[in-house]
């Protein structure tokens, strides 16, 4: 591997970097003004379009057991009764039963109409002490896609334009440049000229045809440069025929964390077209959580047609082509204790589980899997943009310690984790609990163990 | 009359009936009253010292059971010493006057016992066509209405003129009616049953010379003693219930073994008399010893009740009919809803996604 | 007529009635709704059978959960088995049904019944407590939540009365049994005891979601 | 198939529980009885039982040395129990059809006392009859 970036370069980057996402709220522009009729009335015309009759099936069958709170972790980290999960579809709930529900015509009578104070008050239960991260799904006996709709309310709360400030600069950065935290385009061709000058061989941007597309994101560039570094690497040692394009090479979709429908579906259909336009089967996502569910199950519905390619996460893609012997690893002599952090939206929400861990097999870790793990995976504690927000920061805290106490006992020495934001999220809340455990980039790890002469071909 | 004017003590006397006999009487008449026995002295005086009270028997739209059924003619009692202590004055089927000379009887009972004389009734009273029912020329209820208006109180023999009995049952023909909807300004005893267990009435009359007053009636205006429990509670078919052993037809092991005959239509839970204490027959045996449930023949609306074979917990009235309708009208409402609710779904999908901003606020617009 | 006739007759005509009218209107009424359809590409090929798989493995917890949620899902299973079991397999109640379709069949003792129902109403009432004293249930709570409770309970109770004779005359527990069946009748199709139709449905349409992204769960 | 008829038997014989419950009274009766003189009757009829408990209570109850037959409207038997100062008093109508039966504690049932009434009936009667016999004499 060559190292493109070193610990102290990282270190340095990450204290800039999160001096500069800690100042987000106050980059952000002023809210704009909107009577609260209007924010109420597109609140309601999100969830009348959104709650379908599976959502409503779904509301339907809640018996308020409460198994939900056992599986979140804001819930466990708090004990605070608000943050249990299916309270948080309430004010949904108020909404179906008064305007769709089959029993609307009796409960018109009987529920409150939604205010836009309730929206005002939804905004901690779905967006800071939320990730979305759907554990919350697999415990309850009904199976209600409760994080599926938190995310309808956070589609609500967005059309209200109720979203948090740093989520609104995100969307509105992202739905004006198309991509995030400034990483436009000359940074971006900036970062891939000084990979190429580290990694020693020509990164291939804009081919007109290739049979991958490389998508990277804005935190990789300003920070994670390991994770796409190591990325490309292993690409070009497999000798896979593929490009960045630096008109789609944002991978990060603030639309979707937002709840933003507009931006999700603009830079989900930009990064689809250009696909489509390079003729790629295969479209990979960098370690960037959302960008693969964004991209995954975004891509299709945004353009409104089905698509051709697929979409596959960095661990996925080098998961399978282990799997299948198109890439081969170096093992360690000494093999490492890790422990695991399966993304949700990778994991729970994507069906990646194996793959990740064949590459760990290839290189001879010892994997020590949390109590929690694949599907029932804790989340890191500040998914789907929650890092960023600053009021959430108590509950980030506590996710994260619920987390990290499962890591804990793993006795594992590193934690790898193939999520930028996770990462970061895990970086931050290392700092704030005095942790040391490093949190490696599985995209790096990779290309630390392709064997150092060129002899695998894909 | 001389006669009137003993007392039962006298005319036992004379009669040479000993005290030890009476003192029989007033034992086991104390426990048919449910008092306890130290009570029998308290009747044997109250009976012995009082005068007779005259009774006249009316009979309607009644089919002579529960006159039988008191009488039990051929088999002379002990109970049969009460009539020792009143005076019969009329009774169409008992009385050997007949004609003009029996109406003149019971005017003069009337005339002399004015607001004192007890009036029995049975059957019901028809208040269709006069036509219907009559006797001497005058209609049930004007009869009724005349007897009861010097009486200290009536009492109602047998279902029907306690409830109605089998001419009130649908479709009720004769627009018959139970006593206590004709008489409302005295003080009603119901004996039902079809027919009423005898010794009830004696009972009921005991009480009325020993105390001066009528037993403690229920809400139907049942004595409490005889009616305050139901069948069920006393059935020696009770334990089988307990264990859920019901017999499945009248001619299974379980009918044989004597298990409980719920299943079979038994009404014994909700029909409240003594019979299975007091039993019939002098004491031989009643409907469930002898293999039948109960009809709850002393109960209002018995003939209306639904099947007399058919579990008290079924339901009357629900049916396929029901479900039928049910399933028609949620459809209606299904489909309404439903409809209603796309209209919802789809007036959402109408419209910005963005709530627009005040216009002056001079903000960008981004959606 | 008396409070038995009423009972019997009308009453339960009356909510069985409704009982159906509120189902087929909630069920029509959910079924005849949009229902949105993803465009992206399954990662499995056997939704419907996996979906249904969902549907099974859902009725236990996942070991992972067992710890924290093994209690209500235990209690669960109790009283809804027992719940059946009373409402099936009581020699009563199965005259009632036969009374009602023509046709019966075997039953419990009624020592096995009564038990069956005592533990029923038991965890009932545990429920209700955990309801009221439980920091997230007391937060989450409803006057639907505690009312289904209470209606659910209701029949066991009067139920219990009628069957040991005891409190009031036994046709007016019987009667009072009925009624009690009639409200629960009556409120099912209206609270969220409707969940009898939407749960397992519910749990399809999460395993269809989960199994198309390639997870089984 | 014919069900088992001592099977059936022995079914019934497991009865209504009473029996038990009408000896403790007897025997706190008998207690009260023997310490404040108070008697005390059950009435056997208000309480269902069996006849076979019927008849366990009073085979229970055993006999003792007292046996009188009345014959008033009909026969009774009042029978002194193995108790002394338990008395089973059975009361039969003209047609011999039983018409009660208690449980008296008590030293001497009411029943078998010459009654006040009849006491002085009779000494009316005998006076006569003395006055009979000795008019007789005198006309002799």
């Amino acid at each position: 591997m060559t190292e493109v970036v070193t610990k102290q370069e990282l270190d340095e980057a990450f204290a800039m970097f999160y001096g500069m996402a800690a100042s987000l709220k106050d980059l952000a522009s002023p809210p704009v003004e909107v009577a609260d009729e209007e924010r109420v009335a597109a609140a309601k015309r999100v969830f009348l379009k959104g709650i379908d009759a599976n959502f409503a099936t779904q509301l339907d069958a809640c018996v308020h057991c409460g198994a939900c709170a056992q599986a979140c972790q804001f819930y466990l980290g708090t004990d605070d009764p608000k943050y249990t999960p299916v309270h948080k579809l309430d004010l949904m709930k108020r909404v179906y039963d008064r305007e769709i529900s089959p029993l609307s015509w009796l409960k018109k009578f009987i529920v409150k109409d939604i205010t836009a104070d309730d929206l005002r008050a939804q905004q901690e239960l779905v967006y800071d002490s939320c990730t979305m991260c759907g554990r919350c799904n697999l415990v309850c006996p009904a199976g209600i896609n409760i994080a599926d709709m938190v995310a309808l309310n956070r589609s609500a709360l967005a059309a209200a334009r109720l979203m948090p400030d740093e989520l609104r600069f995100m969307q509105e950065g992202q739905e004006a440049d198309g991509t995030i935290f400034g990483a436009d385009e000359d940074l971006f061709r900036f970062r891939m000229d000084a990979l190429q000058e580290k990694l020693g061989f020509e990164i291939p941007i804009d081919k007109p045809k290739a049979d991958v597309l490389l998508v990277t994101t804005g935190l990789d560039i300003h920070l994670f440069q390991d994770a796409t570094g190591g990325t490309i690497e292993t690409l070009h040692h497999m000798g896979v025929d593929y490009t960045l394009r630096s008109d789609a090479y944002e991978g990060a979709n603030f639309g979707l964390l937002s709840g933003h429908e507009g931006t999700k579906k603009k830079m989900a259909a930009k990064l689809a077209n250009a696909a489509i336009e390079v003729g790629a089967k295969v479209v990979i996502v960098p370690e960037c959580g959302h960008a693969f569910p964004a991209l995954r199950w975004g891509a299709a519905e945004a353009l409104g047609k089905p698509v051709e390619f697929d979409v596959m996460t960095v661990s996925e893609y080098f998961g399978k082509a282990v799997m299948d012997g198109r890439l081969k690893l170096e093992k360690d002599k000494e093999p490492r204790v890790v422990a695991l952090h399966d993304p949700c939206k990778v994991g729970r929400w994507g069906g990646v589980f194996e793959e990740p861990r064949a590459i760990l097999k290839a290189i001879g870790w010892e994997l020590h899997e949390t109590e929690s793990n694949r599907a029932y995976n804790f989340c890191c504690g500040g998914g789907a943009g929650n890092f960023l927000i600053e009021r959430a920061n108590p509950l980030k805290r506590a996710g994260y310690r619920v987390k990290m106490a499962e890591i804990e006992k793993t006795e594992a020495k590193t934690l790898v984790v193939s999520c930028g934001s996770c990462r970061m999220n895990f970086e931050v809340g290392k700092v704030n609990a005095g942790d040391t455990i490093p949190v490696e980039s599985l995209a790096a790890i990779i290309a630390a163990h392709l064997p150092k002469k060129e002899g695998a071909k894909a | 009359m001389i006669r009137r004017q003993q007392t039962l003590g006298e005319r036992l006397e004379e009669r040479g009936i000993s005290r030890r006999s009476f003192l029989k009487f007033c034992t086991t008449t104390a426990s048919l009253l449910a008092l306890p026995p130290a009570f029998a002295p308290r009747i044997a005086e109250a009976l012995e010292s009082q005068r007779r009270p005259s009774v006249i028997w009316l009979s309607f739209q009644e089919c002579t059971g529960c006159s039988e059924s008191i009488l039990r003619a051929g088999s002379p009692s002990i109970e049969s010493l009460i009539f020792e202590a009143i005076s019969l004055d009329y009774h169409e089927t008992l009385q050997a006057a007949a004609g003009h000379q029996a109406e003149a009887a019971r005017e003069q009972a009337m005339a002399e016992n004015m607001g004192k004389y007890l009036v029995v009734v049975d059957g019901s009273v028809p208040l269709g066509n006069p036509g219907f029912s009559t006797v001497a020329g005058q209609s049930n209820v004007e009869t009724l209405k005349r007897v009861a208006k010097g009486a200290a109180a009536v009492i109602c023999m047998g279902t029907c003129s306690a409830f109605g009995g089998i001419p009130y049952a649908k479709p009720n023909p004769t627009g018959a009616v139970p006593v206590s909807e004709i008489i409302t300004d005295k003080p009603i005893v119901n004996v039902p049953g079809c027919p009423p267990i005898p010794a009830v009435m004696t009972s009921v009359i005991a009480h009325y010379i020993t105390f001066g007053s009528l037993p403690e009636l229920d809400d139907l205006g049942r004595p409490k003693v005889f009616y305050g429990q139901n069948i069920h509670d006393r059935c020696y078919r009770r334990p089988f219930y307990e264990r859920g052993q019901f017999a499945q037809s009248f001619d299974d092991e379980g009918a044989k073994a004597g298990w409980c005959l719920y299943k079979l239509g038994c009404k014994g839970p909700t029909t409240y008399n003594a019979c299975a204490v007091l039993k019939w027959n002098e004491g031989t045996s009643f409907p469930i010893e002898a293999g039948h449930g109960c009809l709850g023949c002393s109960e209002p609306n018995f003939w209306d009740k639904g099947s007399f074979y058919a579990p008290l917990s079924t339901a009357t009235e629900l049916g396929s009919g029901t479900v039928a309708a049910g399933v028609l009208a949620g459809a209606v409402l299904g489909a309404g809803a439903g409809y209603a609710g796309r209209k919802m779904q789809e007036k959402g999908k109408a419209g910005p996604f963005e709530a627009p901003p005040v216009a002056d606020a001079g903000q960008k617009e981004n959606s | 007529m008396t409070l038995l006739d009423f009972a019997r007759g009308p009453a339960l005509q009356g909510a069985a009635f409704i009982f159906v009218v509120g189902m087929v209107w909630r069920a029509l009424g959910l079924l005849l709704l949009h229902r949105n359809t993803p465009l992206s590409r399954n990662r499995d090929n056997h939704l419907a059978r996996h979906g249904f798989r969902t549907v099974l493995s859902r009725f236990i917890p996942a070991p992972v959960f067992e710890r924290r949620v093994s209690f209500q899902y235990v209690a669960g299973w109790i009283w809804h088995l027992g719940f059946f079991v009373v409402l099936l397999f009581f020699k009563i109640h199965v005259m009632f049904f036969q009374g009602l379709l023509g046709f019966g069949w075997p039953t419990l003792p009624n020592g096995v019944v009564v038990a069956v129902a005592g533990i029923t109403l038991g965890v009932l009432l545990w429920l209700l407590g955990r309801r009221i004293v439980n920091p997230v249930l007391r937060y989450i709570s409803t006057f639907n939540d505690y009312s289904s409770l209470v209606v659910t309970m209701l029949p066991f109770i009067t139920g219990f009365l009628a069957f040991a004779h005891y409190g009031f005359a036994y046709e007016t527990m019987l009667a009072l049994h009925i009624l009690s069946i009639s409200l629960l009748l009556v409120w099912f199709p209206f609270s969220k005891l409707i969940h009898v139709i939407t749960l397992l449905p519910s749990r399809y349409i999460l395993g269809v979601k989960f199994w198309r992204r390639g997870v089984q769960a | 198939m014919r069900p088992d008829l001592n099977e059936v038997l022995r079914r019934r014989a497991a009865g209504t529980g009473n029996m038990v419950l009408v000896l403790h009274e007897v025997s706190h009766a008998l207690d009260r009885l023997a310490r404040t003189g108070e008697t005390h009757v059950i009435d056997l009829s208000s309480l269902p039982m069996t006849p076979v408990e019927l008849q366990q209570l009073i085979a229970s109850l055993g006999e003792g040395e007292v046996r009188a037959v009345i014959e008033a409207e009909g026969r009774s038997e009042v029978t002194e129990t193995g108790f002394s100062g338990v008395w089973l008093v059975t009361h039969r109508d003209t047609d011999d059809m039983l018409r009660g039966r208690y449980i008296e504690i008590t030293p001497l049932p009411e029943i078998l006392r010459s009654q006040d009434a009849d006491i002085r009936a009779a000494a009316a009667r005998l006076a006569r009859k003395l006055d009979q016999i000795s008019d007789l004499e005198e006309a002799s």
